[in-house]
This record gives structure tokens, sequence and C-alpha cells, in this order.
């Protein structure tokens, strides 16, 4: 079966050859049913290739298509890579690709793009299959940029609107200065190893001196920071939101920003090797899941809260990466990839069906609330997702952020897990106060839009229930014993061993192992400990959430009264918008501008300068020409005329005359003869 | 050993051109038309064995014809294409052939001459890039000027005249100075070299490394201000603006496509491996000069109000790119920067194209003017995406393979100059999306747009070709890569020859040869 | 001997010469004239050129100078005795050939290498002689020159008549 | 024994003489006289030479030489009967149609 994994990316790049060309005429509405059976089918080859590689023998298997380019010593040819790491990968993607695509064709009946939308979304199938499969850095890079371009596509899908297409521009640019960072570390891995295929570059690694690894380490992690929102390159993923909602729930939840964590951990081995690289991305980790999760405290818009859980989610990835837990990383994408995708899913519901309602107010958290008892499939499946992301134990979210966060603390990271532990705290009050705020308390919407709304058809609703199946089981079975589950065991021969944080971390979690062969999982003192400690922090959220937006919903405004500044603060996201406008956006424009008006008037005023110098030397020797020169000439006309009167009488008609100065002339030629 | 092919190939244009003058009277547009398409095509056929029978692993000159022209002074009619050169007299013809279609409804009035113009400079730029013999290289390097002088002249926009006469001084001012060079190396030849009066380049080869330094570079300018203003670098581009937004469409088509390679072109085939030293003193003015017209013609592309300004600044930057490789003097970068010259050539071709299909409709170029034209003309739309992306460099399309490669080698050379370069991509896809956006995307709200109407079959038959090459080179570029391969890595191995000899007498010395000390007089 | 003819012969040319170039009456100069001619074709015999000799007198002295004679006849030439003979600017002529001759002179007298005397191989008035030699050089060699000499004879002749012939009215 | 030097004087002498004539007299018959007398001078010296390399082409010349003169002649004496037939005096003097 792995044999035919090419047919993997085949199936989407069929469908967007179908509905490309022939979308807008032929397949007009049933463009849905081809793209999702296109992601369908893919999805069978994976469900094939993974039952193999978990049940059969596993180990890995490159499938070799063409060489692509080969120049000199530098060659890269387009192969596919089956590993553990790449299975699991291409489950989530497949799987959650495939759900959104069903649901999808529910949300956007009847939007006219409904074509090109599959198109776009089959691009991104295909382009995400080839960053998994690809068996070498610059395969990987081409899926990388070709999810950016999807991304672009997809965000700015309704281009009539301004706000869509200048956030899918943002998206596009802010990817593409992480991809810049990404090339560089490339080429710093060919340089240092003279090749970009996986197995050759993780073979020399060993011998990689610490500063190069590094080097690499930090180059790719901008590359990883641009496509996964991390500090200094997430201010495109909240604009993202203007997209379609299943267009967030896949790209912007499941699979696109996790592309970040894949690298990441695939190039683990490199990371192994460059401790540094990894202290930096476990505090950017850390700090952005805080600063995230605060942002999204005060959110109005329900896509937005969503959005930034998102980047604090990943933050929580990059910690676990930073602390070198790679399968637990893989383990939270994983589960994070099914609740986001339920819970972004849920929200889509919930707006269809207040398509009624103002634009503005569709996704406003102030015009909803008490819609429990009119979707009710949206709201378990919403409260089921929302448990799961808080950490309540028997779900999944539970599992693997508790497993990064026991890390954290195991590897001596403290201040991260510290930091960790607020953002799950947050986290778990911020997600209740969704809840609350759209399916409890009074009814806040417009008054109008009230009839219209309704439970989503079947296509839609049967996505969130199997996704909600998913967060409860996704947690219990591959991660039960914490820190020594089957995912673990599954990743292991794809991943690094261990070694972050060099030698703090591996003692840590030698002393995790221990503990787990001494009693079974963390069954170690101080774990158990931070098990309690985590499920109280869990339910304390969950409870002030309650408290805030239930009991008294006066409070929440009470308090953002008594701290205007906080408030104002994390409303307006930090400004940080508004700094990157300031600080980048807007320098550019005036160099932009000041470099046209130079390149118009020095560069171009240089040439001009110098037809113009040419033009007043014209003019001058004009005039000069005129004065002098002519001068001159009309004075040799004036003397030659002088001359003429003078010499007139030798004229004299006498042919003597004419014999006479022959005859000089002979006596000239003579003397100059004898005198020579 | 005979080989007519190159001469027929370089002539058939011209031979059209002359049957045009003579056997067609003005009225007939249509007969015009129809033979000067023939004509392309014709000379298209015939260079296709060019590609068939290419021998991949033969470095030096194939196709080879050679008859002594002048011999007192050593200049021989010498025609030879070797990997350098095959693909861009291939990319030649089929430019033309795309130009000449492309021109059927732009240019109304003095079709005749129009077309003889464009079939003259279809013998130019063939010629420039077959000669082997230096002497005739700059012969044809001179007479691409004139007829292009006469499109923008003739069939410009407004402000033609100026912008015609801007580009016809500036390239002759620089190609006086590539004179000067060429007579140098004439001379030194004479002294150091083979000792006998020759401008052949295969014999001029074993002289490069031989010259002194201080001469050499003196050379190297020389040759540097001509081809720098071909290409255009950055100090010198002020003159392509003006001449692509004046020119008619088929005119910055070629000069875009393939004029601007005669300046690259020129730095491969005669800079690198006649002055190796020289070259290697000058890396990092020269790849400080390309990274300055990266950054610089992206950011000043950006501001740009103008579609055609816009795309001549970004032709500016991705030459920047070009001149980065060629200048990071390793196999990867010189082959990237050779296919990103073909790259270039097809992609910015295309967007001009595009923009004449536009320009056409609407006849102004004002981006403000355009605004949500992909609901109206989706085709357009399409290809102008896959256009856009290509030349911004996206994985999949051939941009990406040439910028690749481009990139690896400057990072090689020094990652210093690599991390500059990388900017330019990020700014490339910044105003590319910018232009997009603002035409594309947003609401129909100009009332003229409404009306506007797809491309017609005629303008997608000669879009055509070139979004298929954009795909060919992005998926599978092996068969271009291997035919550079051989001839790259010769100019390799010449460029980085040891330490030039030193100006001293002795050091210039080579056995035997009998020298004066090194006046500079000559 | 030979030198001693030679000298007589080359006064009596200047004499004549002289002679001819004062003289207010044209008859008189024409006669000096013919006088210089013979003293020539004696230097012409003693230079060993008997035909030349000959031709100088039969053609000069009686063909040219009859002409001379003839028009002079045509032409009432009376008037012009009485009139001023020499002209104006004579004086800076004198000097300009007093000068002349004394550059000459001093060009001769530097003298120079010319290459030895060979003479001519046949003695005076042999038969194989002068006559015959030049004869042979002048059909062969230079045959052509011959044949243009004879044209411009013949061109001249036309010239004459038409210059001097008088125009008939009818 | 008479030198090359004793002809080429010889004719130099009478050369100048000639040229004197012509120069100094007024009178039209007695210029083309010494024009004759010049040409003859150059005969003179045409003979010197022939004399001293033994070869005729001096001499050839010198009959070429007096063939032209005879032609000179009756040009020149042709020109002056038509100048007498409406002028009586013939000096050169009055003869400047060519003044400017």
């Amino acid at each position: 079966m792995i044999e035919l994994a090419w047919l993997i990316p085949l199936f989407p790049a069929l469908g967007v050859v179908i509905n490309g060309f022939f979308g807008t005429r032929y397949t007009r509405d049933n463009a849905g049913h081809i793209a999702s059976l296109m992601a369908g089918l893919s999805f069978l080859v994976v469900l094939g290739i993974a039952s193999e590689m978990i049940f059969g023998s596993g180990g890995t298997h490159t499938i070799h298509l063409w060489d692509w380019i080969s120049a000199g010593k530098f060659s890269v040819s387009i192969a596919f890579l089956i590993d553990p790491l790449s299975t699991i990968m291409l489950l989530v993607v497949s799987g959650v690709g495939f759900l959104v695509h069903v649901y999808s064709v529910g949300y956007l009946q009847g939007d006219p793009g409904y074509p090109r939308f599959f198109t776009y979304l089959n691009l991104f199938m295909l382009s995400m299959f080839l960053l998994v499969l690809g068996d070498n850095y610059l395969l990987m890079f081409v899926g990388w940029e070709g999810v950016g371009l999807c991304s672009y596509l997809l965000i700015g899908f309704w281009y009539e609107k301004k706000s869509a297409s200048d956030a899918g521009k943002k998206a596009f640019i802010v990817n593409r200065i992480g991809d810049a960072g990404f090339l560089l570390g490339m080429f710093m891995i060919w340089i240092l190893t003279d090749s970009l295929t996986y197995s050759e570059v993780f073979q020399a690694a060993p011998n990689m001196t610490a500063a190069g690894a590094t080097a690499i380490g930090l180059l790719l992690f901008i590359g990883a920071a641009g496509k996964s929102a991390q500090i200094p390159l997430y201010v495109w993923l909240p604009d993202a939101m203007e997209g379609p909602t299943p267009v967030s729930a896949l790209i912007h939840a499941a699979t696109m920003v996790t592309a970040g964590v894949y690298m990441v951990a695939r190039t683990s081995p490199i990371y192994a090797m460059g401790p540094g690289a990894l202290e930096v991305i476990a505090i950017v980790g850390a700090v952005t899941a805080f600063f995230a999760a605060s942002i999204g405290l005060v959110q109005n818009d329900i896509k937005r809260v969503l959005a930034y859980s998102t980047v604090s989610q990943l933050g929580f990835m990059f910690i676990a990466l930073g602390v070198g837990a790679y399968a637990t990383a893989i383990f939270h994408l994983m589960t994070h990839a099914f609740f986001k995708g339920l819970m972004f899913l849920g929200s889509g519901s919930v707006i269809h069906s207040l398509h009624h309602a103002p634009v503005e107010q569709q996704q406003d958290m102030r015009y909803m609330g008490g819609l429990k008892s009119k979707l009710p499939i949206t709201y378990w499946t919403f409260v089921i997702g929302a448990l799961a992301i808080a950490g309540i134990p028997p779900l999944a979210g539970f599992w693997s952020k508790d497993e990064i966060l026991a890390n954290a603390f195991f590897t001596g990271h403290y201040f991260i897990w510290g930091l960790g532990t607020a953002a799950a705290f947050m986290t778990a009050f911020y997600m209740f106060r969704l809840i609350f705020m759209t399916f409890h308390g009074e009814m806040r919407v417009d008054h109008h839009a009230r009839e219209y709304i309704h439970e989503s058809p079947y296509s839609m609703t049967v996505p969130l229930i199997i996704l909600a199946v998913l967060s409860v089981v996704g947690g219990i079975i591959p991660g039960f014993p914490l820190e020594g589950g089957w995912i673990h065991s599954f990743l292991a021969p794809s991943l690094a061993k261990g070694g972050a944080g060099g030698h703090a971390a591996s003692e840590a979690v030698q002393f995790v192992r221990v503990a787990v062969e001494s009693g079974g999982g963390h069954e170690g003192p101080t774990a158990i400990i931070l098990i309690i400690l985590a499920i109280a922090i869990a339910v304390g959220g969950i409870a002030l959430a309650w408290f805030m937006y239930m009991r008294n919903p006066a409070v929440p405004d009470d308090l953002a009264s008594r701290f205007p500044g906080l408030h104002r603060l994390l409303l307006n996201k930090y400004y940080i918008d508004e700094i990157y406008e300031a600080c980048i956006i807007k320098p550019i424009y005036r160099l932009m501008n000041s470099l046209w008006s130079f390149d118009a008037n020095v560069v171009d005023g240089a040439v001009n300068g110098a037809s113009l110098v040419t033009l007043v030397s014209s003019r001058f020797s004009g005039i000069f020409d005129l004065k002098t020169v002519d001068g001159a000439v009309n004075g040799i006309a004036s003397m030659t005329k002088f001359f003429s009167q003078v010499f007139k009488f030798i004229q004299s008609g006498m042919v003597q005359n004419y014999l006479f100065v022959m005859l000089l002339g002979i006596f000239m030629m003579l003397s100059a003869y004898l005198f020579r | 050993m005979e080989n007519f092919l190159l001469t027929l190939i370089a002539f058939t244009p011209l031979a059209g051109a002359v049957i045009l003058m003579l056997f067609f009277k003005r009225e007939q547009t249509v007969a015009i038309k129809v033979f000067a398409t023939a004509v392309t095509v014709v000379d298209f056929l015939l260079s296709i064995p060019l590609w068939t029978r290419f021998d991949t692993s033969e470095a030096g000159f194939q196709f080879v014809q050679k008859v002594s022209w002048i011999p007192t002074i050593g200049v021989s009619y010498f025609l030879g294409v070797d990997g350098i050169s095959v693909l861009l007299v291939l990319l030649t013809t089929i430019t033309m052939i795309v130009a000449t279609v492309c021109s059927f409804t732009a240019i109304v009035e003095r079709e005749k001459e129009y077309y003889v113009c464009l079939l003259l400079m279809a013998t130019g730029m063939l010629g420039t890039f077959m000669a082997v013999d230096i002497f005739l290289f700059y012969v044809f390097f001179e007479i691409t000027l004139v007829p292009m002088y006469f499109l923008i002249g003739i069939w410009g926009g407004k402000r033609k005249l100026y912008a015609a006469i801007k580009f016809f001084l500036y390239t002759l001012f620089g190609s006086v100075l590539m004179l000067l060079g060429i007579l140098a190396l004439y001379f030194v030849n004479l002294k150091l070299g083979t000792g006998t009066l020759t401008f052949d380049l295969t014999e001029l080869y074993a002289v490069g490394p031989k010259i002194p330094i201080g001469l050499q570079s003196w050379i190297f300018l020389a040759f540097f201000v001509g081809f720098a203003i071909k290409v255009p670098m950055f100090p010198f581009h002020t003159w392509l603006p003006d001449a692509h937004v004046e020119a008619p469409t088929a005119g910055s088509v070629i000069l875009a496509g393939i004029l601007l390679k005669m300046g690259t072109y020129g730095f491969v085939r005669f800079v690198l491996p006649l002055l190796p030293q020289a070259s290697q003193m000058f890396v990092p003015f020269m790849v400080l000069l390309s990274i300055i017209g990266i950054i610089y013609g992206a950011l000043v592309a950006m501001a740009q109000t103008d579609v055609k300004k816009l795309v001549a600044y970004s032709s500016v930057s991705h030459l920047g790119f070009v001149m980065l490789g060629v200048f990071a003097l390793n196999q990867q970068g010189i082959l990237g920067g050779q296919l990103q010259m073909i790259n270039h050539g097809i992609s910015t071709g295309a967007l001009f194209l595009l923009v004449g299909i536009i320009y056409e409709r609407r006849h102004t170029r004002e981006i403000s003017e355009f605004g949500g034209l992909s609901s109206v003309m989706p085709i357009y739309t399409t290809i102008f995406a896959i256009t856009m992306l290509s030349s911004i460099g996206l994985p999949g399309l051939n941009g990406f393979v040439g910028e690749f490669l481009i990139l690896v080698g400057a990072f090689k050379a020094s990652y210093v100059y690599a991390a500059f370069a990388v900017i330019g991509i990020v700014l490339g896809a910044a105003y590319m999306l910018w232009l997009f956006q603002r035409m594309f995307f947003g609401t129909l709200d100009n009332p003229e747009n409404q009306k506007l109407t797809d491309c017609t079959p005629r303008e997608i038959l000669y879009l055509l070709p070139m979004v298929v090459l954009m795909f060919w080179i992005g998926l599978y570029p092996r068969p271009f890569l291997s035919r550079m391969e051989a001839s790259v890595g010769k100019v390799v191995k010449m460029v980085n020859v040891a330490a030039a000899p030193m100006n001293t007498k002795a050091a210039a010395l080579p056995a035997g040869v009998r020298t004066q000390p090194k006046a500079k007089n000559f | 001997m030979e030198l001693l003819f030679f000298y007589m012969f080359s006064a009596g040319i200047i004499g004549a010469s002289l002679l001819m170039v004062t003289r207010a009456n044209v008859i008189h100069a024409a006669l000096l004239l013919v006088l210089t001619f013979f003293f020539m074709s004696g230097i012409f015999i003693l230079a060993g050129a008997e035909f030349l000799a000959v031709v100088q007198v039969l053609l000069y002295a009686g063909g040219i100078m009859v002409l001379y004679l003839f028009s002079i006849m045509l032409m009432n030439v009376e008037v012009s005795v009485r009139l001023r003979q020499y002209h104006r600017q004579s004086f800076f002529a004198v000097a300009a050939s007093l000068i002349l001759i004394f550059e000459v002179w001093t060009v001769l007298g530097r003298g120079g290498s010319y290459p030895a005397f060979k003479g001519f191989s046949w003695q005076l008035g042999a038969t194989p002689g002068n006559v015959e030699a030049l004869g042979s050089v002048l059909y062969t060699k230079y045959l052509f020159p011959f044949e243009v000499a004879s044209i411009l004879l013949l061109a001249a002749m036309i010239g004459a008549i038409v210059l001097a012939k008088r125009t008939i009215d009818r | 024994m008479v030198s090359l030097t004793h002809y080429l004087a010889l004719g130099a002498i009478v050369f100048v003489i000639g040229a004197a004539g012509v120069l100094m007299r007024r009178n039209a018959i007695i210029i083309l006289m010494s024009i004759e007398l010049m040409l003859n001078s150059v005969n003179i010296t045409l003979v010197g030479f022939s004399r001293q390399w033994g070869d005729m082409t001096g001499q050839v010349f010198a009959i070429f030489i007096i063939t032209v003169a005879a032609a000179e002649a009756a040009v020149g004496l042709a020109i002056l009967v038509s100048l007498n037939r409406d002028r009586t005096a013939l000096n050169v003097d009055e003869v400047n149609l060519l003044k400017w």
C-alpha cells in the first residue's frame, strides 16, 4: 500500500484540475462533491498506509518520483517519505481536511465563487500533502509556499471585501518573511551537509558544530514562527479570520499552522545538536502562549477568540518542542487539531445560523446568547471541545497539555512552566466565557433574525459530532500512561532522542522514565501533584468564567471600568498591529516614496541633469559658436577680402606677371633644394 | 566544419524583412502580418534542431561556422552556440513569434515598417547571441539598437521621442566604452597573447588571465559600463522605465525578454572568462550593486502608479538577482543566473503581454483605474495570477528554480549576500501582490471596467506557450539545466583561475615574449 | 679641340640670343634666332646627335622661323616698334634672371657624382651610327609617343587654321 | 673633354635668357620667340645627358620637343594673327581680358 503514497497528492491535484478548468461551466454546483470525493479518496489511501505503518512493519519508506533540480553538486529530487511522523501528520491533515470539505459543502451553499473555493481547498490539500510527504527540505519548502499561497487565496476569497484581500496580502507577506528565514536555514544546511534530503542531513547532523546547528535551528524557527504564528510574526492569524470559517478551521487551526511544529519536529536531530535554539523556541513558545491567551480574554469576536487561542496553543506546542518533548508536541498538535477544528466548525455553524443578522453582528458575541436551545448539537459539541482544550482529565486536551507542562517542569524550565500554567488557566477562562456569552444567558440576537436561527444541516453537524468523538477519544488511546503512551513509542524512531536543553533535560526525562518504571505513568510524587494542580487550574478557570458571566454579568463591566487601561490595552491586542504599522509598514512606505522620488529626480535627475547640462552647454556653445567661431570665420572672410584687394594688382592680366611669379617659384624650389 | 544552420537562423528574419520591404505594398496589411508571422515561425522551426541535436556533454561551441571576413584586421564571421547561448537563441525565436502575433491589433498605422523593424530586431538579437567573434558581436550589438529606437520612437506612447533618444544614447554610450575594452583586448592579445591580430573569442580566452591586473581592471570597467547599462544595473537603470512605458507592447516584450539579457549574457560570455582576476577583484563591488538593484528596484516598484513602470522596475530587481548569481562565481550561482535569464524573459515577457492586452482595451495604464477585474475577466485573471506567481518565485513555477539556485550560489559565496538578497524575495512578493490586489480584487466600481471583454482566442494563443514554459521549467527543469551545465562549468573553471600576474614587468613576462614596460599608452 | 669648338658654339648661342631678346626690331630678332639655331646644331654635332643637328637646322631654322617671318609680314609690325619695348616689370625680370643664373651656377658648381661617361659606340658619320640607333629606338620603344606627336601636329594645324581664318560672311 | 656640366650650364644660360626675354619684352612675337629659345635650351640639356649616358632616349625626346615647339609656334602665331586683325598694337599689356 505504501508504494501508492504518490496517490495521496494526486487526488487533490485531480480535483484542482477538474474544478479549476471546468468549475465555472460544468461542475457548477457539485464542485463541492468532487472536491470532497478527492479528499475522501486520499484519506482512504492515508488510512491504508497508516494501518500498514501502525499495525504492520512500520519503519521508513521513500518513494522516488523524478529528479527535479541538479546543478553541479547540488541535486534535489521529488520523492516521498513515509515514516511514523509523516503518517501521524497525514492522518491529521487528511482526516480533518476531509471533514472540513464535507462541512464546507453545506456552509458555502449558494456562494457565487463556489467552484473557485473548492479548487483552492483542493490545492491547499495538495500543498499540505507535499509539505508533509516531502523527503527533502526543498520539497517541504514547495509545500510550504504552496500552503502560503492557498491561505492567501482562501483568506482573500471574498475579494470584494477590501479587509479580506488586505488580510490575505498580509498573511502572504508575513509568511514570505518567515520563508526567507527558512530559505537561509536551508542554504545553511546545504552548506554544512551538502544535501537537503532528510536521511543524509540527519546522518551528517552529529558532526555539526553547536554554533552551526543553533544558527540553522534559529533560521528554521523564523520560518516556523512565520507559518505557525509565533510572537513576532503572529499578526496575520487574527486577521486571517476574514476568510470563510471552514478555511479558518482547516488552515488556521488544524493543518497549516502546525506545519511549523512539524518542521521543527522533523529537524529534531539538528536541534538536538543546537541546544541554544531549543531554549529560544521554548521561551518564545511560552511568551506567545501567555501573551495570546491574555488578548483572548477580552475579545468579542467569536472567531478572534478562537484565533488567539490557536496562537496560544501553538505556543504550548513550541514549549514542548523547546523542552525536547517532540513526541508530546506532535501529540498535542493532533489533539489540538481535533478540538480546535471542532470549535471553529462549531462557531461556523453559529455564524451560519445568524446570517440574517446585520453583518457586523454575525460574529460579535455581544449580540449572541441563549443559543443553547436553538442549536443543541452545536452547543454540546462545542462544550466537549471547550472541556478538551481546558484540559479536563478524560478528554484529549488534558493528556497532551499536561504532558507538555510536566515535561517543562521536569526539564527544569520552571519559568516556562509557570507561564504555561497561567496560559492554561486563561485558556479555560476565555473558552467558557465564550460558551456562556454565546449559548447561555438571555438572547441578545437581533430581533427579526431570531426566527431564522435553526440547527445547521446534517452535512455540517455530522463532522462536528465526529470531531467531538475524536476530541474525547483522541487523548486517551494514544497517550494514556503519561509520557509512555502508544504515540511516544510509535513516533520514537523518527524523532531525535529527547536531548532537549542539553544535559538538564536528558536527566529530567530519565528521571521521569525512572518514575514511570517505578509505578506506571507519572506516578512520581511530584508528578501527581502536578496533575492535580493542572486539573484544579482548569476547574478554577471554568468556575471563574461561570461566576463572572452567569452569576452576575455586571462583574466583567465593572472590572473593565476599574482597570480601564488594562482592558483597553488587551482589547486592542496590545496595539501590536498599530505598532507594526507604525514601525515597519509606514517606514517602508516612506522609504518607498522617498526612493521613488530619489529615483525620479536624483538618478533620473542625474540623467536629465546630464541632458540639461548638454542642453545648457549646447546653448552656450551655440552662442560661443555664433560669436567667436562664426566671428572668426567671418573675420577670415573679411581678411581674405582685404588681402584680395591687396593682391588684386597681381592679376594684372599681363601674362608676364604670371610667368614672373612662375620664375620666382622655380627660384624658391632651387633655393630650397640648395639650402636643404 | 561548415554548418549553415546558425547563419540560416540568424538571417531568415533579415531575408523576411527585405522581402517584406520589396514585394509587399503598404495597404496589404493582412498579408504583411501573415508573412511576418510565417517568417518568425520558420525561424523557430529552424532553431529546433539546436535544441534536439545539442550535445549536452560538449562545453565548447557547437554548430560552428567560421569564414574569414576582414582578414587584415583578423575579423572572422564566426558563429557558434554553446550551453550559455543556445537557450537564449530559442527564447529569442519564441519571443519573436509571440511579439509578432501580439502586435496584430496593437499597431494600426505603418504596419509594414513596423514588421520590418521587428524582423531586423530578430536578426540583430540572434546574431548577438551567436557571435563568437567579438567584432561580430559588437556589430550585432549595435544593430539591435536601431530598430528598437524606431519601435519606441514611431509607435511609442506620449513621451516616445524622449524615451527613444534616451534609450539609444544611453546604450550607445555604453557600447562605445565596451568597444574601447574590445580594442584594448585586441591589442593586448597582440603583445601578450598569440601575437596575431584577431578578434576570435576562443583565442582571446587564452590571453585573458595573462593580462596584468592593472590593465585588466581598466578593461573590466570598460566592459562593465557597457553591459551594466544594458542589464540595467543600479545607477544606469533610469532609461528602462521610460523605454518600457513608451514602447509598444511587442517592443517592451522584446526589450524586457531579450535585450536586457544581452547585458548579463555579455558578463557571462566575455567579462568572466576573459578577465578572471579582475572579476574576482570586483565581486564585492558588483554584488553590492546587484543587491542595491534588487532592493532598490523592488522598493521603487512599490511606489509606482503605472503598471508598466512597475513591471519595468521589477525587471531591475529580477536582473539584480541574475547579476548576483553571475557574480557568485560558482557553478550553482551562474547556472541559476543563466536559468533566471530565461525565466525572466518568459515571466516578464508574459506580464508585458498582459499589460498590453489591458492597455488595448482601456488605453490607460494607471493602476487606480482598474479594480475588481477578476469578476469580469476570469481567464485573464488566472493567467495574470500564474505569471505573477512565477515572477515572485513561487515553488512549482519557473521563477523559483532560478531564484533558488542563485541564492544557493550567493549563500555559498558569502551568507551576507544571500541574507540581503532574500529581502528582495519578500519585497518582490509585496509589490506584486499589492498590484494584483489593486487591479483584480476589490469591488468593480469603475463603469468602463464593467464592459471589459475577456481574452480573445488569439490572445490566449500567444500567452499559452509562455504559461506552458513556466510550468515545464518549474516542474521539470532537467533538460534546461543539463544543456547549460557543461558550458557554465567551463566558465566557472576559467573564472576561478589563480591570482593575476602583478603589474610589474617581470611578472608580466611570460616565457620568451619580450615586452616593453607596460606603458599605458596603447 | 672639341672643347674649343664647344666654347665657340656656346658663345655664339649666348650672344645671338642676348641680342635677339633685346632688339626692338622684330625682324632682326627673328634672324638672330635663326643664327642661334645654327650654333645649336653645331653643339648637337659635337654631342654626337647628327640627326638632331640636321633636324634643328631644317625644321627650326627653315620651318618655324619661316612661319614667324610670314606672320610678321601679315602683321604691320612697324607700329609696335615705336612703342615702349620693355615691360614695366623688366627690371625685376632681369634681377630674377641674374639670381637664377647665379643659383644654377652654384648648383652646378657643387657638382655631384655623375655616373661614368659612356658616350656613343659609333664614330661620327659612321653608317650604323646615330641615325640608325635613333630610328631603331624611335620606332620600337617610342612608337606610341611618336604617333601621339603626329596627332598633336595635326591638331595644331587645324587649330591654327581655324584661329587665323578670316570670317567670310556670305 | 667636354663634360656634362658644360652642357647643363649652357642650357641653363640659354633658358634664363629666354625667360628674361619673355618677361621683359612687350611684343608678343618676341615673347613667342623667347619661348622657342627656352625649348631649345631644354634640347641642349637633353642631348648633353644623352651623350653622357650613351642612351638615345635623350635625343628621341629632343625630337618630340621640336614637334611640340612647332605646334606651339603655329597656334601661337595664329592667335597673334587673329588678335592683330581687330587691334593694331600687339602689346601683351593690352591683352588683359583675363583681368578680374
